[in-house]
């Protein structure tokens, strides 16, 4: 199982970096926070699959607070628009 | 035991292959509309995929309740968060690739014109 | 396996640094910023401090970039082009850089176990916490009971940092308690904001947010026995409060928890931390010594850590809330203006 | 390679600590100069967390079966250190507001001007 489990850690990894690699590199603002909401999403899961890696599962507390935290970050960035004018 | 082991790994990969579909829509997508419905579509079968495949590796104890709450919570939250942005995109004045098309063929309908 | 992540996940934080540097979008470079907290909670979490991840997971990526995104609002997200000549600070960074790279050479490497911050206290706090102080989570007993006065100084410099803040962006108050009419916000202003059109967020806000506090209740009680405690539990709760004024406005989330009442609960946290100090000291031990405050030590123990990470927790709530609270009011009164 | 290994850790915290460096010296925008220091300030906490970090160890969480734990001084005091951060920046950011308002921007240059104006 421990070598199923880090075939996922790297996947999930790389699908972390292509996130990553939206979110640097955008064609417009909405891009940059779909990469950044995928990229939380993805981080959620690698806690979690990284848990059952290390044998240690208990810290899945913390994929639960990232799966609330990222929701409060995500509405944050959308109420800032309504301030400013999206533009780019 | 091992029968358990072989369905959570297909969960996971299955589960995995889906969150790679979802990124390379992210990329390969013509429009932000588009890359939205890649992205979040395949975000939530990933999720389901995944976190069902650990939770065969669990016995019945915290950690299974602690599984379904990241489930429920990413089920919640996770298209909430897209819906929100495509909803804002679209009020940001954000077109879809039909409607740029539509507007450019106007443009140069009107440049012919002239 | 550990090793391999480790690898990936401080190259692409080392990316995501870089990136900051050249971008002139202010807001990319929050939104970069984010990335690079979630980045650094999964680098804790694979070099096993679970506890500092929680907290990262917890702050970095609600309240900074919250309140970031505040200040943007005010102050405008695009840098000015400098004309200033970047030779010099390159020079300086790579200068330092390299002095800093030679002098890793002499560190002790990475992850060996013979290695001389092993050898201290650490391995007296590995081994007799969990019979001298009776909790399984090492990080709490060191946090609260080894190192209470240590973290005591922390709470001040909090509860300071809020005093700090409030003094410069002056109290939020609701249009009742404002005297002058024409410098306060109208209600129906206030009405206005918030996502009107959103229905699809309000529902799963409200059915977010009670899960939120539900869920900071359980970090903050069962920070004994894994990860958890005061700290986070406090930002948790106050990320919740957070989530109800951006979706419902800022006048709701005032009357639903008033500026006042925050202060007074910042300070009772406080007091409620070094009144178990005090306590002790009346019952014949030292500030902090939580084997007198009952007949059996480890029962005085698990009383006295359970005390003040409440005092902790109540603390950062009513400060991270308040300092939310002086920022919204501002962005939403230059909104108005 | 393991020598690379040993140190990679501590070469990345460098190169963060100096990117943080260079953000807050060479950036004219103040709010940027905060994400620049906050860049700076995890890079600390990077160094500390690989310093507490035993290899085969794992979370100083007391479990059955284990024997070899991280140290977990470091952890401590990195988790006061994170929420003291986020108030420390807290400030900062309130003083960049009142810095706006009293000279209607936040470029270093322009405001630094102002002042020299007066």
């Amino acid at each position: 199982m421990t070598a199923v489990f880090s075939a996922v850690c790297i996947a999930i990894l790389v699908v972390m970096a292509l996130a990553l690699a939206r979110a640097m590199k955008a064609p417009t603002v909405y891009d940059r926070i779909l990469g950044v909401n995928m990229f939380g999403t993805k981080t959620v899961l690698f806690i979690a699959v990284i848990g059952y890696l290390m044998g240690r599962p208990e810290f899945l507390d913390i994929a639960i607070v990232y799966a609330l935290i990222n929701f409060i970050g995500m509405v944050a960035v959308l109420r800032y628009f309504e301030y400013t004018a999206p533009t780019e | 035991m091992l029968v358990l082991d072989i369905v959570s790994s297909i969960l996971l990969f299955a589960g995995v292959f889906f969150g790679l579909t979802g990124a390379v829509g992210l990329f390969r997508f013509p429009d932000f509309f588009t890359r939205v419905h890649a992205a979040s579509i395949t975000d939530s079968i990933a999720v389901i995929l995944i976190i069902s495949g650990l939770l065969l590796q669990t016995a019945f104890d915290l950690n299974t309740a602690k599984l379904l709450f990241i489930l429920l919570f990413l089920m919640i939250t996770s298209p909430t968060a897209s819906h929100a942005l495509a909803k804002s995109a679209r009020h940001g004045g954000l077109l879809t690739l039909g409607e740029s098309k539509q507007q450019k063929q106007q443009m140069q309908q009107k440049e012919a014109g002239q | 396996m550990a090793v391999l992540i480790d690898l990936v996940l401080l190259a692409m934080l080392a990316i995501t640094a870089l990136r900051v540097i050249f971008l002139k979008d202010l807001f990319a470079v929050v939104m970069l910023f984010g990335i690079y907290s979630l980045l650094s909670a999964l680098i804790f979490i694979n070099l096993d401090a679970v506890d500092v991840a929680f907290t990262e997971a917890a702050v970095g990526a609600g309240i900074s970039t919250v309140l970031m995104l505040s200040t943007l609002a005010l102050t405008g997200r695009t840098e000015k082009e400098s004309r200033r000549s970047s030779v010099l600070p390159l020079l300086v960074v790579v200068a330092t850089g390299a002095a800093l790279i030679y002098g890793t050479l002499d560190m002790p490497p990475f992850g060996a176990a013979d290695n001389p911050i092993h050898q201290h206290v650490a391995p007296r706090y590995i081994e007799e916490s969990p019979k001298e102080v009776g909790m399984p989570n090492m990080v709490t007993s060191v946090l609260a009971s080894y190192r209470g006065f240590d973290t005591f100084g922390e709470t001040v410099v909090v509860f300071a940092a809020a005093i700090g803040v409030l003094s410069l962006l002056g109290v939020a108050r609701r249009r009742e308690e404002d005297g002058a009419p024409d410098s306060g916000l109208k209600e129906s202003d206030l009405k206005e904001s918030g996502f009107k059109g959103h229905k699809v967020l309000r529902v799963v806000a409200k059915l977010i947010i009670p899960l939120t506090i539900l869920f900071a209740l359980y970090v903050q009680f069962h920070g004994d026995f894994g990860p958890g405690g005061g700290f986070q539990a406090g930002v948790i709760v106050a990320a919740a409060f957070i989530l109800y004024a951006l979706v419902f406005s800022l006048s709701h989330a005032l009357r639903v928890v008033s500026p006042k009442f925050l202060q007074v609960l910042a300070s009772l946290g406080v007091l409620l931390y070094a009144s178990v100090g005090i306590y002790s000291m009346l019952k014949g031990g030292n500030f902090l010594d939580y084997n007198k405050l009952a007949a059996d030590p480890l029962a005085g123990q698990h009383y006295g850590i359970i005390i003040i990470e409440l005092g902790v927790g109540i603390t950062v709530f009513a400060v991270m809330l308040n300092i939310f609270y002086a920022f919204a009011s501002q962005v939403e009164r230059s909104n108005i203006k | 390679m393991s020598y690379v290994l040993d140190y990679y850790n501590y070469w990345i915290v460098v190169f963060l600590m100096m990117a943080g460096f260079y953000i807050v010296i060479s950036a004219n925008n103040l709010v940027k100069k905060i994400v620049g220091l906050n860049i700076f300030q995890t890079s600390v906490f990077m160094l500390y967390i690989t310093m507490g970090k035993v290899s085969g160890g794992t979370a100083p969480i007391l479990a059955e079966g284990v024997t070899q734990y991280s140290n977990p001084l470091p952890h401590v005091l990195i988790l006061t250190a994170i929420v003291v951060g986020v108030a420390t920046t807290a400030v900062g950011l309130s003083l960049i507001v009142r810095i706006k308002r009293a000279y209607g921007t936040v470029e270093e240059n322009e405001f630094e001007n102002k002042d020299d104006a007066i």
